[in-house]
């Protein structure tokens, strides 16, 4: 940078222009830069942090506060799922994937659902179709829920965090209700679901949805409205979409830069092709354009909710399966839309009683690589607002 | 009875008594009420088995738990400053109770130029959050010590402006007299706007002073775990808490002294039951800011210190004089 | 802390020191995976351990009292849970919440999962689930508080480990 | 473009140097890895196929024939998957990297490298991910046994798939 800036105008270098027309201001910044640089500090941010959410470390190199370079160092949650999942039979690996992103299992159980009926060409029933997209749409909005307090609590605000686990414990109540989990709720299975709603159950959701709304109202006054919050998250930890796309990174970060990706539009799954909903998507790709994508997404979810409830037929939930699951040869992939991004899986089969490659591509770790592109050059306060804002899940990272 | 009190001998011990009870009562009561407000305010109910009635005794329970814990002292700590630091954050707090008027005639230490002492102590605790940072031998006490000790100096400023457009408008900085000069709500008739700037002005200097949201970056735990209190342990901890308790509780009857009419009251005769009230009302605000907003980051709060606050406090200083000679 | 630890105190004044650590239990979440949540949602409004003076303001282990290992720990992550339990001052505790700092849970073949997170420090109370409910994680602070309303400082150190609790057994 | 078009296009540029396959609608092809680089800019390059958002990078264990590693990208302006599939020898395989390509394929190379054993050329950092330092072997490929298995049988009534 200071190569292209030479001073121009008197010999003395009292006048400062720079050649692209720069002010003075910048001149004199790396002026400053030069001779009073101070020694760097190596900071150890993690892996047991308050700012992490989790076990991640991340590795910072501080010029006074400033980031020079911030490397993740992840695997503090490395659990092997994929290894796990080989040794596994097909139904089981339900349950144990379920947890990777553990706020929210269903949106996780679908696919690996999908997946196995997709090399069984297994016809799942409408009905059971149908509430899976009801859950599934429900669990989205508690993973938002969870995001929608932690962030503000990493930028200081303890109260939403209290909000949102109210709002969180009544839709708890109606998952606890249906699945009888409260976390990992393991309601899918190969070729259908567990078990019916119980009556009453969509009453419940629908009385649900106007209450959400009213909340997500007050969230918007009490978060998006207060100036604090937008001078700490405007033009922050900006991502552009082709940067974006190129990390692989996507959810809340890829829509935030104005990319309207999202599986469940571009490549409908389930029923969404019959249902109407829109992707937000924000312009500058900044902290506060993804909290307010992840605002914006909740709100969809609810749209998607109100009409899944009409849309509900009369049937049966699962078909019968035989009695030992044995896809036959091949590979599947699936591409679904999970609260934090796009979640694939790539499932190889050599027509045994286990897989015999399960791949997860899961959306936070894609997502976190984009940490070193990020924080490079933002102040030690500003990681804190850049990291929450990039919604993500240590196991979720780690598998 | 009266020459009893008027014997020095028997006045200062009761003086010293009652600051310490003072002290050791109102940070207690803050704290409780720390946790009460903000429970009720995030839809919980805060304590409630501690001392059977709605958790009252919670802070004395932490206060017994805290002498009884091992106190850690980091092998590359230095000691003394380590051992030192909160004794000297805490004692000027302390000391700052005793220059307060607490009714007519009663101030433990009447001074000529009580205003300053009393600005001048509270700033003395930078020297402990410094010395606490350094000996800490953390770099999260150090990141959090070098910006506190930035902040506690940019505000600095403006509360001292602040407090001396207060000094101007009473002609005198002897705390009582300031005091004697108001109504009950504070500064009556003309001088009541600029005045009222100038509350806004010192609450918002006062806030930063004591580290608390939305200024609380030296302490923000999503950033640098505890700042400077990272390394603390046991009662060392604990004095490091009762000095922000105190901190409060002296800031607000200040601000109170200086703004709110001090002791003076409506129907009961002025007394140190108004002083009471007003202080807690005070630290509720304190509290209310706690609960409501995110904190800044370190240069916007700079900016908010240097752009706005000096400015307006200059300009106040300014028009309280024009008014005085006018 | 000297005193406390080598002599046994008169009753009245072990009543009261009980009584205050029973009470004050600064809590350090070692929130590692998904128990977290569940410890995140005791917490707050609906459950709300700060009832029972359970304060969850230990920024770091130096402040805490009570740490509760929430989640899946990893041989990666064993070190740090260690340093962070050696870091905090006596008296301390600890809650082991989850089938996976119990025992391993559903990873208990996995080839980077402790099993168990008694294999590296100390613990007082175990609480089985996956992930526990929340009423669970209640259930425990009271069981520990009863034992440190009754328990002697003395007796803690000098028998070194003692009988865990576990909750629902 | 469909997977069959894909697929027609890409046989176009590079002829018998890949294997196409297309299974339930998603194209992969199989190609040595001395062409892998190549197929790799072509896909992230041409205008028509411009893959240009990174899904993932992943190894799958062949035993006998080596180890495949699995490339699968993504168009977000046409919509489309390609995956490009190279097989590279067990002991000492070696792929060109492409995280200059796609920067999130670094994350995933070093995954790849760590879990299988694979080396990727021209990749900035290969140090481990995921493992601790001090963890030896590639966990992913099928001859690492899982030791608590091996000491602990199954603790259902049932085993796995019966």
């Amino acid at each position: 940078m200071a190569a292209d800036q030479q001073p121009s105008g008197a010999e003395g270098g009292v006048a400062f222009q720079a050649a692209d027309g720069t002010g003075v201001g910048v001149i004199i910044r790396e002026r400053a830069d030069r001779e009073l640089h101070t020694q760097d500090m190596t900071l150890n941010v993690g892996p047991q942090h308050p700012a992490t959410h989790g076990v991640l470390r991340v590795l910072v190199t501080l010029d006074g506060e400033m980031i020079e370079s911030a490397e993740p160092v992840i695997g503090y949650m490395h659990r092997s799922f994929e290894k796990l999942a080989e040794y596994r039979d097909y139904r089981q690996i339900i349950a144990l994937v379920n947890r990777h992103d553990w706020v929210s299992s269903i949106c996780n159980e679908l696919g690996v659902a999908m997946v196995v009926e997709r090399q069984m060409g297994i016809e799942v029933p409408e009905r059971a179709t149908w509430i899976r997209m009801l859950m599934a749409e429900w669990t989205r909005i508690l993973n938002h829920l969870m995001f929608v307090g932690s962030y503000p609590l990493e930028l200081g605000a303890i109260t939403p965090m209290f909000y949102a686990f109210r709002e969180r414990e009544e839709i708890q109540a109606l998952m606890e209700w249906v699945t009888g989990g409260r976390l990992h709720l393991t309601y899918c299975r190969v070729g259908g679901l567990k078990q019916d709603l119980p009556r009453g159950a969509i009453d419940l959701s629908r009385d649900l949805v106007p209450r959400l709304r009213e909340r997500i109202k007050e969230y918007e006054t009490l978060i998006l409205g207060n100036e604090i919050f937008a001078a700490r998250t405007k033009g922050i930890g900006v991502l552009p979409a082709d940067v974006a796309c190129s990390y692989g990174s996507s959810g809340c970060s890829l829509q935030a830069a104005g990319v309207p990706e999202d599986a469940r539009k571009t490549e409908p799954y389930l029923f969404y092709d019959q249902v109407e909903f829109d992707v937000p998507t924000g312009r500058n790709g900044d902290c506060y354009d993804r909290f307010t994508v992840l605002l914006g997404r909740m709100k969809e979810s609810l749209r998607i909710i109100e009409q899944v409830h009409e849309r509900i037929p009369p049937g049966p939930v699962t078909v019968k399966l035989p009695k030992v699951v044995r896809p036959p040869a091949g590979h599947a992939y699936v591409r679904t839309e999970a609260p934090l991004g796009q979640l694939s899986y790539y499932m190889v089969s050599h027509n045994e009683k286990t897989p015999w490659r399960f791949k997860m591509r899961t959306p936070s770790f894609n997502n976190v690589s984009t940490f070193p592109y990020l924080l490079k050059g933002t102040l030690l306060a500003d990681m804190i607002a850049v990291m929450g804002s990039v919604f993500f899940i240590v196991g979720d990272i780690d598998r | 009875m009266s020459d009893l009190l008027s014997n020095y001998w028997v006045l200062m011990p009761v003086k010293v008594v009652a600051v310490l009870l003072i002290f050791l009562v109102f940070p207690l009561v803050v704290g409780y009420m720390e946790h009460k407000v903000m429970a009720h305010m995030q839809a919980r109910l805060g304590p409630m088995e501690a001392g059977r009635f709605h958790g009252v005794l919670q802070l004395v329970a932490d206060g017994v738990k805290f002498v009884q814990k091992e106190s850690v002292v980091p092998r590359a700590a230095d000691k003394w400053v380590f051992t030192l630091a909160p004794a000297v954050a805490l004692i000027p707090v302390i000391l700052v109770f005793g220059f307060i008027p607490y009714g007519p005639e009663l101030t433990p230490i009447r001074s000529d130029v009580g205003l300053f002492v009393t600005l001048a102590l509270s700033s003395v605790s930078v020297i402990g959050v410094l010395m606490a940072a350094w000996s800490s031998a953390n770099k999260y006490s150090l990141i959090g010590g070098l910006r506190a000790a930035a902040q506690l100096i940019a505000y600095e400023l403006p509360l001292v402006l602040a407090a001396a457009a207060v000094a101007m408008q009473a002609g005198s900085a002897d705390l009582a007299v300031i005091v004697e000069q108001q109504r009950f709500w504070g500064w009556a008739g003309w001088a009541l706007l600029p005045l009222t700037v100038g509350f806004f002005v010192y609450g918002t200097a006062a806030l930063a002073e004591l580290t608390r949201p939305p200024f609380d970056m030296p302490l923000a735990d999503s950033e640098v775990v505890f700042g400077y209190l990272t390394e603390y342990t046991g009662l060392r901890f604990a004095f490091f808490l009762l000095t922000e308790y105190a901190g409060i509780v002296s800031q607000s009857a200040i601000a109170a002294t200086l703004f709110l009419g001090g002791y003076k009251g409506v129907i009961l005769p002025d007394g140190p039951w108004f002083l009471a009230v007003k202080v807690l009302a005070l630290s509720f605000l304190v509290i209310w800011a706690r609960s409501t907003y995110p904190r800044l980051r370190e240069d916007q709060l700079q900016v908010i210190a240097w752009v706005r606050l000096v400015p307006v406090s200059l300009l106040l200083i300014f028009v309280v004089g024009l008014l005085k000679v006018v | 802390m000297g005193l406390v630890d080598k002599v046994e105190l008169p009753q009245p004044i072990k009543f009261v020191f009980n009584w205050g650590r029973k009470y004050s239990l600064w809590v350090f979440n070692f929130g590692l995976a998904c128990c977290a949540i569940e410890f995140i949602a005791t917490s707050t409004a609906r459950h709300d351990f700060i009832r029972l003076g359970v304060i969850p303001f230990a920024h770091g282990p130096r402040q805490a009292d009570l740490l509760v290992v929430s989640g899946t720990l990893t041989d990666k992550m064993a070190p740090a849970v260690k340093r962070l339990y050696d870091e905090m001052p006596e008296p301390k505790y600890v809650i082991s919440f989850g089938s996976c700092s119990n025992c391993g849970g559903p990873y208990w073949d996995s080839y980077s999962v402790t099993k168990g997170v008694d294999q590296i420090i100390p613990v007082d109370v175990y609480v089985p689930g996956c992930p526990p409910r929340p009423e669970a994680l209640l259930h425990g602070i009271i069981k520990l508080q009863e034992r440190i309303g009754s328990e002697s400082l003395k007796e803690r150190y000098a028998r070194g480990e003692l009988e865990p609790i576990v909750v629902g057994a | 473009m469909d997977a069959d078009a894909l697929r027609d296009h890409l046989a176009a540029e590079f002829g018998d140097a890949l294997e196409p396959e297309v299974s339930f609608g998603l194209l992969t092809v199989t190609v040595e890895d001395g062409d892998y680089r190549r197929v790799a800019e072509f896909v992230r390059n041409d205008r028509e196929v411009s893959c240009n958002f990174f899904d993932f990078l992943c190894g799958v264990d062949e035993e006998a024939a080596g180890i495949a590693v699995v490339l699968h990208v993504y168009s977000t302006s046409h919509h489309h998957h390609v995956q490009v599939r190279s097989v590279v020898p067990r002991d000492g395989g070696v792929l060109p990297s492409v995280h200059d390509l796609w920067a999130g394929a670094d994350w995933h190379e070093r995954e790849t490298a760590e879990l299988f054993g694979v080396a990727f050329d021209g990749h900035p950092h290969l140090a481990k991910l995921l493992l601790p330092e001090e963890f030896e072997g590639h966990p992913l490929r099928k001859e690492f046994a899982l030791l608590a298995r091996e000491a602990k049988p199954w603790p259902g009534a049932k085993e796995p798939g019966e």
